[in-house]
């Protein structure tokens, strides 16, 4: 079991959404976060002072998968939510020890 | 003089004067939250410009004496308002109250005329081009529009010179839904096809209300507003003021519950959306009404008028014009309603002492108010078409497609509506004149840091 | 007829229309954010019904002739106004005013009591059923009890007819202490009794207020309009009016350093939510008084009546029953208040020229006062917890236990509040016939994807 | 007594009594969202305060017999207001209107002087010693300043006696550029040195305004109001009145487009705080001008007073003194425009019958501005200084360091502003006996549950 | 080390964190979320148009415990926020390499 | 790859991300966390009912990085967040199994 997550901009959400569960991905968990990275920020003013907004709106998105489906979803996700501007984001994978779901206590597999 | 009449038509003009920062709300909430500030700007926008404008040459040209056969009143003649200022003995009067109150109480319609328009545009316009479009549309369109339907003035022998529509063809406008709301419906209408849809129109789920408490204040406060606006245009505290007073109550009250019926039969549920969607689209419709229908007729008035323009907001997604906030179906719908209405309902024993289908009138006035509220439609909208896609060609009317993406209230107002401690991180420096000339005007900067490819 | 007069009136009704908008974001904003809306909307409610039936029959119950001995005015007699309208010669008039304007200022008293009830039921209930309520509620409580209280009229030979309260027993209550607060607030108990406790009450901490500043806002809104309550209460522009208007500002002024005092000394601090309340409860205390008592016992009322309110609105804690917003604690408790230190304070050079214990006119007065307050408050609690009872037991009045959780706007009025752009994901698609005939009044959909059990 | 003038004056009081929640929306959308309540607080106080000592003995300092000759009017004559308040035959009266109307009129140019002060002070105040200053300064400065400018008591002889500036001087200041925004600037501008700067000013993202959208709300309300401040101050309902109205208008529209201007050339954005503070800074300038000069000058006062703010807010960065809101910058600057363009441009046929520079009145009337203006600035500036220096020195102004991080509103109030959902966890139970006695006044309590040490 | 992530209803925080404190946990952190599952979403109706809302508010936990400790607080968590119904969540356990307290620089068990 | 956690004070950012970009650091991810420990709460008052609040407002900071780097980011993200008083935050550090970069789908080292 692995835990994909990736960062994205928030207009992708749908697509990648789109994507996933056209995949079969069946549950995912979304968040909001603000990314800093090689985007150029924007600067507003107000009353003459200026202020320089360089952290990003981003997305993230988890899902949990099991081995087979790690790189398929990953790939999924890189070709749904790419644009070729600098900001895109990134996904990155981590090992799982255990996956349970709380309404039922099914382990593993049977959890996502 | 009379100083009860004066107060009255003082107080009612401060009360216009609130609805357009009303309206502001009522918009703005619409809106999403990166495209609040654009919309009530809009609004500020018009009370500044039309407010300058009308102390210029607007209120001449509303007012003034028959230009070209009654096309428009003199802009000349009481330029800069200098000949009607006196206010010691011979002041000049319109009615019971000083002529510069008169002037006043009139300003505050031109400026939320125009800013009724912005509705029709949210989330896509530029700031420069609005108050571009504003000034010109209420040169060519709502001055002389004012003049054709609230100019009463007679000539020395008593008869009537200008007012084509209100004293010339015998229209029933008591307090502007040809020239207020039907005027602005129409240009909204254009508008809304000169700069097109917004992207996601119809499909992004981000483009509901993103404050819809804000909906509220603004109906709530636009209601307040009414009264003088309505009641105002008795133009004197008396009995006449006081029948609109309570039309301007019980229309809007009877407009609320039908908005709610529909929404509760065809949706499930009543919305506050509705609610105050409804109330508007009641007080737009006994606008012109206030003075010539019984207050049981208001009710059916505003129950109609509440039903159809539930139905008719819904006409944008099918017809495919992007009408944002639905100006169309609120404000133009309501004010055909109103308008019409009269031809059918009025009383003879009301102010107005016109007489309705309903009443044995026949369809003479129906067929007036018809024929008035057209031309108004289309002048407008064939005027306030020409000039947005003029802007459109020229300078341009709609932002960058990346500026709508951002949110016009950060690319083109350079601000954000909210920080509620969620927003992190930035930097600040206060301008002085070096970083000005360094950094001109681009509101997109480079961070400041220096990044190293990796 | 005078104008002076009228234009006082009118414009004082107007500022009473709005103060249930402002209240509409006083109790707004101490809901849950998840509860705003429902609660707006029971206000909006209130005025669209209210609004409508007060023209019908309202006006009519409340100041037509006795009947029954002068339980209620004849609801048929001034049925839709329709004979009090004339405008012209031979205009009606309620003292220097025409009727029709009386009937404007009267409307909004009836809207505004029908909206303070709903602050007792928070978060909970059917907006269906609470416009049962309300419409059943005006009619046989609020239309007899202004009635009782309000109704003025005298026979042909100068004899009281109608208005038990107000001029048969001598009761003084100048703009609604009675009629108003203590119905109001006696109603709330009531409907709090029958509706029961909040999930989560005394427990819960998501039931603190969302939004402060609205609270504010309210609170400013309310006091703005109130001095069209109170000051617009003398029919006309004059000393009267005037006195009022000073005591309806230092009364609340007062009160909020009462409220406020009691808080620092109490928990150590002074709070916003304290101050917009304290304001308020010394609103309701001066409203019954504002004739009455000098500007310095004002003073006093309102320290007394801030300080209690302060305290009072703890009970709802000690004794178990979820008054959620305070409607008891400051309308009914307020309102007591204010109608019974007039039979302490009421100085005989006042305008209303009664003479309470303090300047040695005994008990009568103060005996009076309690009478009229008791025979309003049983009145209205035995008549609205019957309606609820029977409203709750019959289509239900509160919403189902999942409702409540998943929040009263989104499950009632199928939307949400706020959309900061925190929200994410979701689908958008105009409403078209096979739509809507397809999904219904299901607000909780099934989701349109189809998934696949794992 | 003139039923209309009353009815124009007691609406004026209570438009200008809602300017001070708008200022609190005007303010409070500026600050931080942790500073938010505190800020209105200060708005609300002052209400409340000032209110009541207005009542007390403000009337009759400002407005009583001449004292130490001519520094403050006798505060006992009228305290209480007690030997002003019959309401029948031999009601007093000042002009047209019961002195009881005229005593609720001036009470809110008190608090709103009072409450503008506040903007300097943003999120570092202690609430207790605010409302200690504001009554020592209100006392000190704000009775008898209005005492000079004012008072147009005359003698039995029908000579002056009081307003040394006003008609002692001669200078004009139709509705208080310098006794309201002089005063208040001088005084800001006196508290924000006292106080010292906010951590991080001018460096800190976090100082950007919270809530853009109350702000324009707050100017609107503000707007609003002002046509009961201007056109008010005409105490009655006449041809002057609907003369300052109309400035009231254009002067503020000008304004706006004033600051707009400058921001797009400087910045390349027109801003909405931009226009919200634009329009504030023509209705400033305008107030002392209203009367005096024509309604074409007040479209020039309008444009200097909004481009000449919108560079005099940024001083505050280069002379580093933390007006945090800009009192100085708008309510200084843009009073001392206002009172000063009167030397210039005054018209002899506007209704305050003066002649200015422009005009061919030579330097004379300018002088006389210039001396009022300073004389209350540096009066102002003094006390101000002194009154919050020795509050600072003894039971201190600034709330200590740690409160300002963790937010005014949680650690002076202890309130929170808003929770749209997004707070989670805590714990909840209503205050007893018991409970109280043991946490005192503390509001950062150790968490109720047990720890151990890891 | 590991990392305990618990995709929770929102309402049923308290429980959660009663039970874990008196399981002895002394430390947690709290975000929120959106999920998207089996779980039914709600339909809002705006002038006439359609939201389907089919992302429910979650709540996060995070909590860092030891190797011994940690089947105990899933169990915890499982128990203190099931409810039965669709959406109730999920829970997931990762290794961690190292854990540090800021404040004293303590790495390891003494950490959390 | 590791991927480091940081729950640190919010008014610690801008410390954390200057001393990041110093030493090298190109991107980030924020988001907003609550946490509850050692840290005391504060106390609201409604009407006289009071509210206890006990969880504390924090930001979380992510940030993938390569092996060779961790440990002086882990260094760098303390230094520059300790006050030394209760509530500074944690640090915490995962393997990474793989990681993306979605705008060109490098991954590994290049991805960060
Ligand atoms: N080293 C990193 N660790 C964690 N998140 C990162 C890292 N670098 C970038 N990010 C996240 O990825 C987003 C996109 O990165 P950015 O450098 O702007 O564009 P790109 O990945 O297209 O080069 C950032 O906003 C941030 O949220
Ligand atoms: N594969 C997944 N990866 C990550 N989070 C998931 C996944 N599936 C479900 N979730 C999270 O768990 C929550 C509950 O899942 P859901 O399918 O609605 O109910 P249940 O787990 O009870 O079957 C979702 O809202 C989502 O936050
Ligand atoms: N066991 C834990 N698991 C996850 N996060 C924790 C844990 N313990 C503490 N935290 C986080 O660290 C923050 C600081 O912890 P706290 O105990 O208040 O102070 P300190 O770490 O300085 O002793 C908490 O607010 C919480 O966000």
């Amino acid at each position: 079991m692995k835990l994909i997550t990736a960062i994205i901009r928030p207009e992708k959400l749908d697509d990648v959404r789109g994507g996933l569960e056209s995949y079969g991905v069946q549950g995912l968990t979304v968040s909001g976060a603000h990314g800093y990275g090689r985007q150029r920020g924007h600067t507003e003013v107000y009353r003459g002072a200026e202020y320089t907004v360089d952290l990003h709106p981003k997305v993230r998105i988890e899902v949990l998968a099991t081995e087979d489906q790690v790189d398929d979803i990953v790939d999924v996700i890189i070709s749904s939510s790419n644009t070729g501007r600098a900001g895109d984001g990134k996904v990155w994978t981590v090992d799982v020890y255990e996956a349970v779901r709380v309404r039922t206590g099914e382990r593993g597999a049977a959890a996502v | 003089m009379d100083t009860g009449d004066t107060a009255w038509v003082l107080a009612s003009a401060a009360l216009v004067l609130l609805m357009t920062p009303g309206l502001a709300f009522f918009y703005g909430g619409m809106t999403r939250a990166k495209g609040v500030l654009n919309m009530m700007m809009m609004s500020f926008g018009a009370i500044a410009l039309v407010g300058v404008l009308w102390v210029l040459y607007g209120y001449s040209t509303s007012f003034g004496t028959d230009l070209f056969g009654g096309v428009l009143g003199n802009p000349g003649e009481k330029f800069g308002l200098s000949n009607i200022l006196s206010t010691g003995d011979g002041m000049p009067l319109v009615g019971t109250i000083p002529e510069i109150a008169f002037v006043g109480f009139q300003s505050v319609f031109a400026i939320i005329t125009v800013a009724l328009i912005s509705g029709a545009i949210a989330d896509r316009a530029k700031f420069g081009a609005w108050l571009l479009f504003a000034g010109i549309w209420v040169t060519l369109v709502y001055f002389p529009v004012a003049h054709w339907v609230f100019d009463f003035n007679k000539d020395v022998n008593g008869n009537p010179i200008g007012g084509w529509i209100g004293q010339g063809l015998g229209v029933i406008d008591f307090a502007g839904g040809t020239a207020v709301h039907i005027n602005a419906g129409a240009a909204a209408l254009a508008l809304a096809l000169v700069l097109g849809k917004r992207k996601g129109f119809g499909k992004d789920p981000s483009h509901r209300p993103h404050n819809l408490p804000f909906v509220m204040l603004g109906a709530g406060l636009l209601w307040f507003g009414w009264f003088g606006f309505n009641a105002g245009s008795a133009l004197g505290a008396n009995g006449i003021a006081s029948f609109a007073w309570i039309n301007t109550l019980v229309a809007p009250a009877a407009a609320t519950l039908g908005w709610l019926l529909v929404e509760r039969l065809r949706d499930g549920h009543a919305t506050s959306l509705g609610a105050a969607s409804g109330a508007v689209a009641g007080l737009v419709a006994i606008t012109p009404a206030c003075s010539a229908i019984t207050p049981i007729w208001s009710i059916v008035l505003g129950l109609i008028a509440g039903a159809v323009c539930a139905l008719a907001v819904g006409l944008k997604y099918k017809l495919g014009y992007d009408d944002s906030l639905d100006v169309v179906g609120v404000h133009l719908v309501g004010g055909l309603i109103g308008t019409l209405f009269i031809g059918l309902a009025a009383d003879p024993n009301a102010p107005a002492a016109a007489t309705g289908l309903f009443h044995g009138g026949g369809l003479e006035l129906l067929g007036k108010q018809a024929l008035g509220s057209i031309a108004v439609l289309l002048y407008s909208f064939v005027l306030a078409f020409i000039i947005g896609w003029v802007i459109q060609k020229t300078i341009g009317f709609r932002v960058p497609s990346h500026h709508e993406e951002d949110g016009v209230d950060v690319s083109v107002h350079a601000e954000s509506a909210y920080d509620f401690g969620g927003r992190i991180g930035g930097s600040f420096h206060p301008l002085d004149g070096a970083a000005i000339a360094e950094e001109g005007s681009a509101n997109v900067a480079g961070s400041t840091k220096s990044k190293v490819e990796a």
